[in-house]
Formats: structure tokens, C-alpha cells, sequence
């Protein structure tokens, strides 16, 4: 059939630049908007790696700029460690290149492809190369080059390259432009705010346009770069065995020992028995039937998590809350990191934080930040796990209302930090749904939600007792005149009981018929230093007990008395005026004092 | 206690008294309580000796300690300060208009009607009195009578004597609210029969049923006011009338029934005095609907749940009603008692009635 | 028509007169067919002569050529022939009674309760006579009159005269369903105060106003029936007597102004007999609660849907309630009767009411 | 600074493999479920795009067969033109490899990763390699390969390759092995079936386990393979655009005729005229800022939308009814296939197809088939334009109820064929919201909601019909009835108003004091031929008129009179009986019959 060979004609490689730039939506670049938001991230996401590896303190300049109608120059800087010039074209024009693809452990990049493809995303729709500026060293100068990636083939092509000076001593500056719209100014602001409450070691400048402002550093600690570890036996797959062992002339048991992480001689020949192999048996000599059997022995067997401490990078509850507080004002803040856990061999540490009250909005859902290593997630939040666990958490346990996400004044944070983070999609919005994430999440915000309750109750006590203290002191005198009326009696005296129940300072205010009275009663057990403050339109200068200091301003006098009381006496003042006005009394704790103002 | 100047002053006296325990405990150093029953289905029982369900010994104690709990005993305060200040000048008021007249109260202003009517039940459980006693008048009509019995009222303007047959119009005698200000003086009749709706009662009336059969016809409007339970209860107890009740077949209507015979969950406290023991029901019984193969509605939902919630109340717990309502969930049918309709207009009175009131041994003919 | 079987025969011979042009229809091979007044809202107008709000020009003809039609006419015909038998056996039944016999019917049985009620207003349309001119029984009640009035009323047991203050009890005299039985005698009365609560009714009572003042005072017992509105009528009509009305000033209160004093629009074609057009409204109006400080709601959602309703209403459209619905619209409150009870119970007969009945002319003191 | 350098070593370039490996769900093969459906989907559409390329009628098997307990053998084999030895590998066992990926064009298969992300899940999961045999010829011999991918490279391994015989003179056979679960059987059943919907040329055999079924074809003509067209200047981006300027000696007036579809020489002048550029200008040497001109030139010039007949291959209305009727009972079915539109310089063509009533389920909301290249969309229902559309239609205005999507016993389907469809991701679950083609359902739809209302109205006007006959004839004797005793009167005669309204055979039949009365009446202006059919308990021994014919079965006797009856002229029969049973007349047509049964 002549037909096969005509087709076969046109049969052909496909280039992987080829690929994306006819799938730009498949990383994020599916609008104007969003492009200009992901090239920015990806830039930070690079250059915050870069200095957690150098363990430099990051010092990010951000800046957006219009050049003409549609076209925008967006400019990312760090002080990190710089990239040598042979690499530079690689990194930044060639698409599936890196350093961090093949390591298990914690990244914010990880694929080799973002800001390769912001470079493809910005010469698709301006034409221009990007301009990278880099310097590994002070005693080096910087290398400017001009880049653009060359789609058929995916590899980088020059345009120019020179040696120029650059004030930094090292770091990198990467400058692109492209076709966008301002309305992602808002989306931008938000990503810078988030990014920066999660690396609180970091300092962000912002110049969007005519405007500039400044995300301050909280935290003087580069987190440990997480160190790279060998891959967990519960996370390999057979395809991937098959290449290790065909790669490697080591024995069974040592191969066991050497290529993964938690491994040891004991774990390792429990391994060999269980999969009838003989330790000793050279593994590139293994047939597919016995790699199966071994595969299922290694994930059978079992065999600690991974040391999530070294590999991993959690923020930590302090800087959580560090970095929360610099952002919001709250009531209630907690965070809590929990243990490191695995997922199909994948280490992952989930941190989650609650804020509550303060300038939060009183009512409708709670505010949920996603972050996954460190990067915040700000898209497609209802197709996220992250989402679906906070819903799953029966928020009313912990006091606090709930439709889907809690209700409320309430802000949730979780971070998700893991050597590989199972997103949704390349465009990296959301996490899947991993049932053992899902559930160290859950556990998370259980834990903080107990806390949150704790808070709640302790609160809702204070006023419970500030309730029973008011009941008494001003309610029962009001039925104790009601009764005499009835029974046609004087008043009965209340005092009796408010000594009785109250054991506290109570402060009571009345006014009638021209005249004020302020009496205080030290029910406590102890002796009372007490200033006693009154501030009302009275000059109060016929009072019995003359105060200890007046002052006036426009009418208002302020009058102290300041005197000691014992326990079990009173003290009584009375004047000549119209009352109102504030009274306060300093001096006794605030959960043994009881102020009274019956005017009101 | 017909005299209503002596009945005022033993009122009066009983609120002094409550009073007079505060003011004691308060002059006594101790925080002013006050001990209630609870008021809920779990805590109504059956009393042998009067026959009707009351509270039984769940109590609670409310006492000073805590705002909510004070703010109320202060209020409850002012409302015996106001009903000794109204029994004192013998003015009357609704508890809508006293909701309104706490709004000069301060703390002890009511924060909704229901708040008012509650506290007026609690005083009457304390007290053992009826809130008529209180000048408390409700807001609802008593239900109309028609028969042959004689009242006389004691009104406002005087005492009017009146024969529910020959002295009123088709519409009947229409009960006060407050039942204690009538006597009855004297009657004809073989029953009462308090009918649910306006049509049956008509009914009753047009084909001369009251006539026949001497038989008093009582209109209850619905869920029957407490002056028309005191009324059935007073014209069984003081005359010795049977009473018997006659309302449409579904859940709804035996609740009036229950309300009638053996007193409400929420005047449970009243029940000596508003309900009627020996009232007999007498249909639309789900096993008629069955026999007459009346015209019927499926049951909703909620009948359905009202039903199941009937078989669990203390009250329908005989034979009777057990059979009656599961055998109602199995039908899944309701009817009306004007679906006897179906079978002539005369069908009712000429058939139905009597061979009921004869069944229970009310009509010996 | 007072002469009972004299109307019996005209209204028998009208009935017959519909049913003789569909047997002439049919018999001409024509297919029957019947015409009536469209009953909406965009169909009522007010007529000068009689004052009141009537059904307009707009028609639609029914004819039998569909299904649905056919089986409505036929439902015609069997009522007309039902109340045929029942004016001449001198029967009466009510609505709910007349859906329960159409059982028997076949295919004119009526699905629905409110089938056999539209139908008979239908009818009412056609003859140009009210329901009880059928011997159609309404379910509800009238409402309770008290005041110097005299009435006659001829029942089945014969002729009763009943003086509306010294006959009856402090509930009143009940209205009968049908008010052509009832003549009015004499009276010694300024005015009729028709009063939406039963708490108000009662207020004035203790307070005696209706001696003070004469009043007669009715309780309309929420929107009035038929009954009672044909009562207000005719007291308004036959004897001179001034009528206002005296209800909560919310919006639903209005409307039951609205229908005391138009007519309603479910009823248009029955307001030269129901509506009394110089009644006039005296609160509460909003303007009230803003000058009194009257304890108010917050309006809800249907209440200020229903307010601007009425301002697209043509019965409201009068300067006067614009300026009032548009001042409570402002003010979003409104306020119960009782609330002035807020200004002590006297408030109401001593100074609110003395001084709005001079302002209208009503009282000449 | 050395930690540049450190840095540097490790850096590399990432496989596209190795890339999709670790990104299986980016794919389509996130679950083991959803991993058998996107393969057995993959192979289908290489197998009906050969199948088309070479106008052959597509003859496909489909098998899964479990093997062990998670391990599933799928087997899809054609009758296509086979591939080439040569070329096999590369074609099965290299991601970003294919014919299709550079031509404008309609394709279900694009992008060439398909199969080979099957091939690569496949050895991921059990390690088999994939064994596939093609034959291009009867001349030549099939060859049968066993192939994997070199992750590391993606680069295809040949394990095996012989010769062998093979009863298809002409085809490709291709077999993988990969864990999954039968929870996919449904799901499978589905997506065969509405493949077949939409390709009413194919025929499908099914083997899954045990049970074998066909979906057959309803029509012998293969669709015309559709023809790779020039770009469309509306749908080229700048960076595209410079490199083909950069490839071409041409001058640009040439190079734009040459190069773009729709551009003829005036069009080409009107471009150069408007971007201001010299038409006899080599575009090679083109600067940056010409060819921005140049561009917004080509995108503002009115250009004709490119046809849509050669590059597009829509099912037509008509073979898509043909496919509906063969897989549902349906009372209406219409289907409209909308003239050829561009969105961004793509083509594309809409296709709707409504059907209602017969077995569909008579509530809830509508079915929705989803179609992209005659591909089925099984999943993300949610997330598609498609949907979207038919939910912005207001289908309340055509008679049909609505809630999201239109209710009651209805079936949408849409298809959007497109030389490139715009997916929302590269698992192609769901249409990407783009306007163009919102508008083309829309418009579509609104189409087939006129049709639908007029069968819908047509229906109820016939039932209108129906329902006025019965109202003549069997109320309004009873309002005769009852009117005559009202007035008294002897009861009116109805025949009158029947004859005059109806102009049709009216048949009556009635049973009242043991005597049946059948009365048939001709009031139609035609003498008719009548056969009247009664069947009861009754033997009619005493009729006034015997009936032509009597049988009897158990108790039941069915009676038959034929006679004619001319215009105006009228039949009775009366008979001792109690009536009862079924009556009915045949020789008269449907619409001028009524049958009154006034027993019932």
C-alpha cells in the first residue's frame, strides 16, 4: 500500500517548544492577565530558590512597567548567587532544563520550564528577546545577554552578549516584555502579599509603574536549604525500577541499601526473603517476573517514612504566625507544623495557621490562603484538596458557624511542603486530592480548631462572669425596690449579697435629685489601693471627700480620688451635680472589679 | 369564688405572698429564687384523681444569679406589681397591651409578646390561678353555643340572663373570655356537642339536630380557647352534661380533641380546670373514612409525622387511638367532617349521630 | 326581598333562565356558551353612582368547544340544577358541603374546593344575586356587634329581637352568615367603630365608650366576611349610621379598610351590596406612629412589597394614603393597635380616638 | 563565587519523557480508571484517522481482557493503511512525534503524544513493553514489534521485531499491558457508543472478558479525509510570524500570497499598503518593527474567513441523525450543521442535534453528548463551553423547561470540529470558553429549539384536536341533559352541533338497562368504508344488525360490522348485553375519527 509510506513521509519529532507554544494554557499562560502573573512568579520562585541555596537573605525587586499600549516590561532582580555565563542561555531559552527536576526534595521550581516558557510566552507576542543580567561574584563583572529560544528545536539562541559592570556583587536580573493588561494589578498585589507571609526571610520591592512600595523581611533566618535525599521505596514505580536496576552492577541487598533512603541491612534482606530473592543476586540480571515480585516486597514490607527534616523546608509555626501578624490584625493567631509524612513515597509536611477577629470581615466565608512550598496557589480554590479538607472539618465542634468553608472573622492558612506537590495541572493552581494530604490537613486544622475553642470559650467565660457580676450588682437592687413596693416595705438592703457572691470591688454610680454618689465596696479578701477616676461636667466642689487632684478642659473635670481600701469597708462620695460623664477605677485587677454606672 | 371583689383579694393576696419571699431572702442575704415545673411533653402525667395529665415532679429552679435569669425575675416582679395595681383600681388589659406598657419599664421591658405571654403561664402555675383571675383577658373569642341552656352574665353593665335557643340569633351565644363572670342557670339538654367547623355546627342547626335531641351545639373555632375549655368543662362538671367532640379525621383534629379531654401540654398547669376527662370522641374516626368510603385526601407529610408524634404522647396511649392511627398511616387518608356530605345532607344528623351518641351510651333512645 | 320564599322563587326563576339560553343553544345546534366579566385587578373601575369599585368592560365568552370548558359548563349546569332543588325543598349547604356531594356527579365533580367556589362566584356574576340568595351557608362567622342597636332576626326557629347592648353578653351579638334575615330595628347610635383586634373591642367596652359616645362597636375579627361587611352596609345605608374603621397600621390592615370601604376585588361584582363607601379610615395611621412615638416593627419584606402595591392599587389612589404609604415606606415601621397602650390603656377612649372621630365630623361635641 | 558553579554542574536537560512520566495526570492518566479509557480513546482516534487518510470503512476491534488481578490486556486493531516498519517505533514509542501536529487541519489525534503516553504508562505500571503489528500491504508481510521508551531520552527501544502472517491484508494492531480496575467498564461502553453516534461510518466490535457486542455502521461512505490548509493570517502571533519571514526568500507581497490562505493579490497590496511597507521588499530582511506593522496589518485588513469545506469534516445533519436513530428511541430528532466559522485564525464547524421523547427518561435534566473532532467528551462536563452554551440558551421560549439545562426527555448533542479545538487541557475533557464558538452552538441550538417547539406545538394542536371532538361529544350531551330537567323540558337534540362543529365519523357507544346502543355518525362530507371493531362479553345474538363476523375466546367476543356510510348518514345497532370492553372503527382515517366510549 503506497498510502503507509506517503504517510510516513510526513512523520516528524515535535519539538517541546513547539508543543507549548500551541499549549501555552497548559502552564498558566491562557490569558493576558494571567501571564503576566505567572512570568512573575515563576521569576520569584527562581530567584527565592536560588538564595535559600546560597543561604543568602533574598532582596527581590519587582517591577512593572507599560512601554507602550498593550506591551508591558516586567523586570525581576534577586541578590542571589548568580548563574554562570555558559548556562545562562540554557536556563532561560531552553525549555525542560534545570538542576531540580531529577532531586527529591523541596522546591518551589521544579521542572525546568517556567521561566523558559514566560521567555517563549514573550517573544510569541512581542517579538522580543529577553535580557538576562547575571553576576556569580564580586570579583567577576555581570554577563548581559539577549535571548530567545528557538522554537523548532527547542535551544537557546544568543542575540548578544556582554560584559558589563552591575552594582550588585551577585545575582540575577531577568527582564522581559510582552503583550498583558493592567487589570492583573490586584491578582499581582495579593501574590506578593501571600508569597511574602510565607518567606518572612525575604524583602520584596515593588514598583508597579508610578507606584512603589515594600514587603519587609520579618525574619533574619535563610531557612535550610533542604538537602536532597534518595527516593523512598514506597514511591517507585515498576517502569522506574526496571531502569535503576538495568543501570546498576550492584547485588540485590547493597543496591537495596544504596539507592534508597531508609533502607538498612535488615530492612533490605527482609526485602530479598519476602520477594525469593537472593541477596546476592546481581540486580541488572533480575527478569521482569522477579522485579515485580520485588517491587511488591519493597512496598509491603515495612519501612520508616523518609526524614521529612532534611529534604523538606516548612516555614514553621513561629514564622507563620510572624509573618501573619505583619499582614493582618487579628484577635487569635496559631499555627501549628505537623510531623513530616509520605505519600507514594513522596515526603510532605503540611503547616497550617488560624488567625481570628481583629480587622477580619465579621461575616461570610472564611479567607483561605493555599500555599504549596511556599509559593501561594491563587487559582481554581474549589477544584483545590487544600479547599476540600477545610470544608471536611466539622468546624462546628470548635464554636464556630460554618457553610462549606467556616464562617466568620476567620483566616486559614495551610502549606503544603513537598518534595513533589501533586498539583492538578502544569499551571500549578491547585493540589489534588491525595487522601494521605487531605488527612494531614485535616489533623492540622483539628488541632488549631481546638485552640480556636479554647480562645472562644475563654472569652465567652470572661463575659459570662462579667454577666453574673452585672446581674447581681445592678439587677437585684431593682427587684429588691419592685418587691418593697409590692409588699408595701422599705427597700431591702442588697449589699449582703453582693458581699457574699461577689467577692470583688464593686464600684456603683447613681445621680438623683441634683446630687451625685459614688460608692465603693471592697468585698475581696484582700486590701484595695484604689484611684478612683470621674470625669463629667461636675466641678464636684462640695464633695464629702474632696479629690486628691482635679483638672479641667472645655467643662470637663477630671476628678481622682486615690485611697487605700481594706477588705470589707466602703468608701462613699457625694457631690453636688447632673452626673454622666465616664467613671473608671485603676488600681484592682480587672477580673475582681465590678463598675456599676446605674445612670446609664 | 363568684364574688369578684372577694376573688380579687385573694389574688392579690397570693402575688403578696410570692413577693414576700423575695423580699425575704433578698433582706436575708441570698440571691432571690423561684421553683417551677418543667414544661415539656416529658414531664405531663396522668392524675388519677381529677383525671386529667398535669405537670409532673421535673422541676427547675430560676434564680438571680446570672442577667438573663435576674432581668427575668425583675420583670416578673413588675408584672405583679402591675396586676396588684390593676386588681386594685378593678381595670382590665390583654397581654398585648401590658407588652406595651412595659415599654415604660427600663430593664424590665418585655423584648417580644411571647416573652409576656410566658411569664403570664408562670405566674399562674406559681400561683395555682387562672389568669383570668389576673384581669388578664385573652386576646380570642370564646367559641358560640347553641342549645337549650340557660347562662346569666355578669357584665359590665349588668347582669344579663340569656337561653342560648330562644334568646340569641342563628349565630348562638357567644362565650365571654372570661368564663368565671357566667353562671349557668339551668338547662335541657341530653349533650354538648362542640363541633370543629362552622359548616357542621350550621349543619347541626339547619336540620334541627339541638331540637330532636336536645342536644347543645357548641362551635369551637378550631383549636378551642381556654374560655371555651372552661365553658365545656363548667357545663360538665357543675351540670353534668356528657360532652362529646366532634371534629374532621386527620392528626390536627385530634389534637382539639386532646386539648378538650385532657388538657394542653402548654396550660398543662390549668388542666383541672379547662380540661374534660370525660369527653367521648365521636369522629371523623379514620375507621369511618374506611366504612363510609368518604371522599379523602392523602395524607402529607406532616400529617403523617403528627400522627407518629400522637403515638407517642402520653395521651393517646389507649386502644382506642392506637388502632385508630396506625390504621390511619396504613390508609394513608384523611377526611373532613362535612365529606359525610357525600352521602346526602340529612346523612349526618339522620344517621351518623345518632347511631354514635347511642354506641357510647350518650343518646338512650 | 325580605320575604323569604318571595326570593326563593325570583332567584329559582333566574337560575332557570341561564339554563334555558344553553337549551336554546344546543337546540339551534349552536354550542353553549356563556359570557363573564375578566376578574382581575385591571378589570375593576370605580363607578360614580354607586361609589364603589365594580368589575369594567372587559369580558371573556366560555363556550363548550374544548374539554376544559365543556367540563366547567357542565359543573354550571349541575350546580344551577343543585341549588334549583335545594331553593325549592327550602335546603341549605355550604360551599364545602355542595364540593363534598358533587362526589355523585361523574364527570361534573369537581376537582378542587376552590373549583366550587369560583364557580358559584361565577354565578353570583351571571344573576347578579349574592350566594345567599342560593342558600349557600359561608364557613366563616360574622363579626360581634355591641352597641344601642335593635335587631330582628328571623331563624329557623322563628322571629328573635335582640338589643345589641341590653340582650346580649359582654361577647356581643353575632352576626348571622346571612345577613337578609336579620332587620334592623332601631337605634340610638352616632357611629359604627369597626375594630380589627379583639383586644380593642374589649378595651372600649371596659372603657365604656359605647355608652359614653354611643358607639356601636364591631369586631371584624381580621379581614371581614362577607357577613359582616354586608352588616356595615347595611347599618351605614339603612340607618344612617356613620361608619369608621379602626385597625393596626400596617398594610394588611388597609386592605381590610380597603375592602370594608370599595369592596374587594375577588368580590367587585357584589360591592354595590358589600362596600360602604363613605367609611373612613381612623387609624392606625403612620402618620400616628411618628406623632404619638408609638412602640413599632421594622416593616419586613412583604410588608413593603404590599405597600407598593397599594400605591399601583386604584382604591388607594387618594392623596391621603399616598402620603401615608409613602410616609411608612420612609419610616419603615409600623405599629399595632394596642400600642397605644403605651400611653397608658386610657390613652385610646380619653384623648386618640374623642379627638379623631371631632376631627372627621363624626362626633359633635 | 563558587556556589554558582557548584550549581551549574547540575543542571541539565529534562526528557520530555521523563517530564510526562512524572506529569501521567496532565494526560489523562490520573487514575488507573481513567487510564484505560484515554488509551483504548487514543488508539481509536489514530485508528478511524488512518482509517480516514486512506478512505477506508473502519472496521475496529476493541478488546480488554484482565489478565492477573489488576493487570488489564488492551487490544484495539484496524483495517487502516498500517504504518511502515520504519517508522513504527518512532510513531508508538516517542512522545511529540506524529504527521498531524504542523497541518491546519481536522484531526481527532494532534499533538503526537497520545499513544505513546499510553505506551509509556503502560510500562510504567507493569513494565511489559507494548507489542504492536502493521501491515501496509497484501504484498507484503505484517511486522510485529515489542517497543518501550528510553524515559531518559525518549527515544524508542526495539525489544523485538519479526515477520509474521496476518490475516488483514492491510492494518495495525496494538496491544498494552497496564494495571487498572473494571470500575471503567461503564464509562468504556459509553464513549464506545458515542463514538459510534459520531462516526456512523465505523464499525466497532467489542470484546470485554466474556461478553461480546458490535456497534455497526449506518453508513458506507467514508467522511472525505479532510485537506491540511495555508494558516489563516488572523491566527498567526508575532514570534510565529518572524520566523517564518525569517525562513523565505520571498518578497512579501509573494510571501503573503504564498504563505496564508485567502490572501490573493489585492488583499496582499492592501496589507503592505496598510503596514506601510514596500510589497517588493524581501521579507527576510524585515525588521522587528516592520513585522509588528506588518502583523497588525494582517490582523485589521478585511481578509475572507478561510473555507472550512476542505479542512473540516463534519458528520452532516443527516449521518448524525442516522447515528442517533440507531443508538436511542427517539418521537423528534433534528439535527443542523452551521456554515464554517474562525475563531483566531482556526477553523471551525458546529454541529447540533436535538431528539425528545420516545424512551428517554421523561424527567430530570437533559442528556448532553459532547463531541470534539468526533472525538467523545466524557468527563468535565462542568467545565465546557458546550455546556455553557446550552445552558445560556433560554429554552423556556421553545417549550421546554429549564433548570441549568434544559429538562425532560431530552438529548443535546453538540460537536465542534476545529482544526485546532481549544481544550482546556491536554487530557481534552472540556471546550475552552471562546466566544466564537459559544456563539456557533448558540445560534445552532436556537435553530433546532425552533424546530423542537413547532413538533411540540404540532403535538399539542393534534391533542387540542383530539381533546375539542371529545368535549363535543361527550359533555355536551350531559349539559343537554342537565339542562333539560333544569328548564323541564324534554332533552335537547345534540347531533345538530356535532355535525355542524366536527365535519368527522363520531362513534357512540353507551350501555344503560342491559342494552348495548352503538350510534355511529358521518358527518364528514365523503362517504366512508367502515369496519367497526367490539369486543366484549356480550354475544350481541339479538342485534338489529348482525354483525358481519363473530368469534369467541374465552368469554370474550369480538364482533365486526363493515358497511358504508355515506355523508350525513348515521348507523345504530342495539343489542341485549352489558357492555363494557373495547370498541374500535378502522377504515377511517386517524384525524376523522372520534371514538366515544360513554361507559367509561
Amino acid at each position: 500500500m503506497v498510502l503507509a509510506d506517503e504517510l510516513a513521509k510526513k512523520q516528524r519529532s515535535i519539538s517541546v517548544a513547539e508543543f507549548f507554544e500551541k499549549n501555552k494554557q497548559m502552564l498558566g499562560f491562557d490569558s493576558p492577565t494571567r501571564g503576566i502573573i505567572t512570568t512573575i512568579k515563576e521569576a520569584i520562585d527562581n530567584s527565592l530558590d536560588a538564595c535559600e541555596e546560597a543561604q543568602v537573605l533574598p532582596d527581590i525587586l519587582v517591577s512593572v512597567r507599560r512601554v507602550s499600549n498593550d506591551v508591558f516590561r516586567v523586570v525581576v532582580e534577586d541578590n542571589g548567587p548568580g548563574i554562570v555565563p555558559e548556562k545562562m542561555p540554557s536556563v532561560f531559552a531552553k525549555l525542560l532544563y534545570g538542576s531540580r527536576f531529577h532531586q527529591v526534595r523541596q522546591t518551589r521550581g521544579q521542572q525546568g520550564i517556567g521561566i523558559s516558557a514566560a521567555v517563549l510566552y514573550a517573544q510569541l507576542t512581542t517579538g522580543k528577546p529577553t535580557i538576562v543580567t547575571s553576576r556569580t561574584d564580586a570579583k567577576n563583572k555581570a554577563h548581559t545577554m539577549s535571548l530567545v529560544i528557538k522554537t523548532e528545536t527547542n535551544e537557546p539562541e544568543v542575540l548578544s552578549h556582554e560584559e558589563v559592570d552591575w552594582i550588585l556583587p551577585h545575582g540575577t536580573r531577568v527582564q522581559l516584555e510582552f503583550k498583558s493588561n493592567i487589570a492583573a494589578r490586584k491578582k499581582l498585589i495579593e501574590y506578593l502579599k501571600y508569597t511574602s507571609i510565607v518567606n518572612p526571610h525575604a524583602k520584596f520591592r515593588v514598583e508597579i509603574d508610578d507606584e512603589s512600595f515594600t514587603f519587609e523581611r520579618v525574619s533574619s533566618d535563610v531557612p535550610p536549604c533542604p538537602v536532597a535525599i534518595k527516593p523512598h521505596p514506597y514511591g517507585i514505580e515498576l517502569g522506574v525500577l526496571k531502569r535503576m536496576t538495568a543501570a546498576s552492577d550492584l547485588p540485590l541487598k547493597e543496591f537495596l541499601v544504596e539507592s534508597f533512603s531508609k533502607v538498612g541491612e535488615k530492612t533490605a534482606l527482609e526485602i530479598c526473603s519476602s520477594a525469593r530473592l537472593d541477596p546476592a543476586v546481581k540486580v541488572s540480571t533480575l527478569d521482569l517476573e522477579s522485579l515485580n515480585r520485588l517491587l511488591d516486597a519493597m512496598q509491603t514490607t515495612r519501612i520508616p517514612a523518609p526524614s521529612a527534616s532534611q529534604c523538606l523546608s516548612p516555614i514553621t509555626d513561629e514564622l507563620i504566625v510572624k509573618g501573619m501578624e505583619k499582614e493582618f490584625e487579628l484577635d487569635f493567631i496559631k499555627a501549628r507544623t505537623r510531623p513530616g509524612n509520605v505519600y507514594g513515597g513522596h515526603s510532605f509536611i503540611v503547616e497550617a495557621a488560624i488567625g481570628y477577629g481583629g480587622k477580619l470581615p465579621p461575616e461570610g466565608s472564611a479567607i483561605l490562603l493555599r500555599f504549596a512550598n511556599r509559593v501561594p496557589l491563587l487559582y481554581q480554590q474549589g477544584a483545590c484538596a487544600i479547599t476540600n479538607a477545610v470544608q471536611n472539618v466539622n468546624w462546628k465542634a470548635y464554636g464556630v458557624s460554618q457553610s462549606g468553608l467556616p464562617t466568620g472573622p476567620i483566616l486559614i492558612l495551610v502549606h503544603v511542603a513537598a518534595t513533589s506537590v501533586p498539583f492538578t495541572s502544569e499551571s500549578k493552581d491547585a493540589v489534588a486530592a491525595i487522601p494521605e494530604i487531605e488527612r494531614e490537613i485535616t489533623l492540622a486544622l483539628q488541632e488549631l480548631g481546638r485552640d480556636l475553642k479554647m480562645f472562644l470559650s475563654r472569652r465567652d467565660r470572661n463575659k459570662l462572669q462579667d454577666d453574673r457580676a452585672r446581674a447581681i450588682c445592678s439587677v437585684i437592687p431593682l427587684i429588691a425596690a419592685k418587691v418593697g413596693e409590692i409588699v408595701e416595705l422599705p427597700v431591702p438592703d442588697t449589699s449582703l449579697i453582693e458581699g457574699r457572691i461577689m467577692r470583688r470591688v464593686v464600684l456603683k454610680k447613681s445621680s438623683a435629685g441634683g446630687k451625685v454618689m459614688i460608692h465603693i465596696d471592697n468585698y475581696t479578701t484582700k486590701p484595695q489601693e484604689i484611684s478612683l477616676y470621674d470625669i463629667s461636667g461636675d466641678a464636684a466642689g462640695d464633695a464629702n471627700i474632696p479629690p486628691s487632684f482635679v483638672s479641667e478642659m472645655d467643662g470637663e473635670y477630671t476628678k481622682i480620688w486615690k485611697f487605700a481600701l481594706a477588705s470589707g469597708e466602703a468608701f462613699e462620695v457625694t457631690y453636688t451635680g447632673l452626673g454622666g460623664g465616664m467613671i473608671e477605677m485603676q488600681g484592682v485587677s480587672e477580673n475582681l472589679k465590678v463598675v456599676v454606672d446605674l445612670d446609664v | 369564688m363568684s364574688d369578684p371583689s372577694e376573688r380579687d383579694t385573694a389574688t392579690k393576696k397570693r402575688l403578696m405572698e410570692i413577693a414576700k419571699v423575695w423580699y425575704d431572702q433578698i433582706a436575708g442575704g441570698e440571691v432571690p429564687s423561684i421553683t417551677l415545673p418543667t414544661r415539656t411533653k416529658y414531664n405531663i402525667e396522668y392524675d388519677d384523681e381529677s383525671e386529667v395529665w398535669k405537670y409532673g415532679d421535673k422541676e427547675s429552679v430560676r434564680n438571680a444569679g446570672t442577667a438573663k435569669s435576674a432581668t427575668h425575675m425583675l420583670k416578673m416582679a413588675y408584672v405583679i406589681w402591675f396586676i396588684k395595681t390593676q386588681l386594685q383600681e378593678n381595670r382590665s388589659s390583654t397581654l398585648r397591651e401590658m407588652y406595651y406598657i412595659s415599654e415604660g419599664w427600663k430593664q424590665a421591658k418585655f423584648g417580644a409578646q411571647n416573652e409576656s405571654n410566658y411569664l403570664i403561664e408562670d405566674l399562674e402555675i406559681i400561683t395555682a390561678l387562672q389568669r383570668e383571675f389576673f384581669h388578664m383577658r385573652p386576646e380570642e373569642d370564646g367559641a358560640s353555643i347553641f342549645g337549650p341552656i340557660r347562662v346569666r352574665e355578669n357584665t359590665r353593665r349588668g347582669m344579663k340572663e340569656i337561653h342560648c335557643q330562644d334568646d340569641v340569633g342563628e349565630a348562638g351565644y357567644n362565650i365571654p373570655n372570661n368564663v368565671e363572670n357566667v353562671e349557668l342557670v339551668d338547662h335541657d339538654a341530653s349533650c354538648v356537642i362542640a363541633i370543629e367547623t362552622g359548616g357542621m355546627f350550621s349543619r347541626l342547626q339547619e336540620n334541627g339536630f339541638d331540637e330532636e335531641y336536645n342536644a347543645v351545639l357548641l362551635h369551637l373555632k378550631g383549636q378551642p380557647a381556654r374560655a371555651t375549655r372552661r365553658m365545656l368543662k363548667r357545663m360538665n362538671e357543675e351540670l353534668g352534661i356528657p360532652v362529646v367532640v366532634f371534629t374532621d379525621g386527620d392528626p390536627w383534629s385530634y389534637r382539639i380533641y386532646a386539648s378538650v379531654a385532657y388538657g394542653s401540654i402548654k396550660a398543662a398547669h390549668m388542666s383541672e380546670l379547662l380540661a374534660t376527662p370525660s369527653a367521648q370522641f365521636i369522629g371523623v374516626k379514620p375507621s369511618d373514612i374506611q366504612q363510609y368510603n368518604l371522599p379523602a385526601d392523602k395524607l402529607t407529610e406532616q400529617d403523617v409525622s403528627a400522627l407518629k408524634a400522637e403515638l407517642t404522647d402520653p395521651r393517646f396511649a389507649t386502644d382506642f387511638w392506637k388502632k385508630e392511627i396506625n390504621l390511619q398511616l396504613e390508609m394513608n387518608l384523611k377526611s373532613e367532617q362535612q365529606a359525610f356530605a357525600s352521602r346526602g345532607l340529612d346523612f349526618v344528623t339522620k344517621e351518623y349521630l345518632p347511631s354514635m351518641l347511642s354506641e357510647i351510651g350518650v343518646l338512650k333512645r
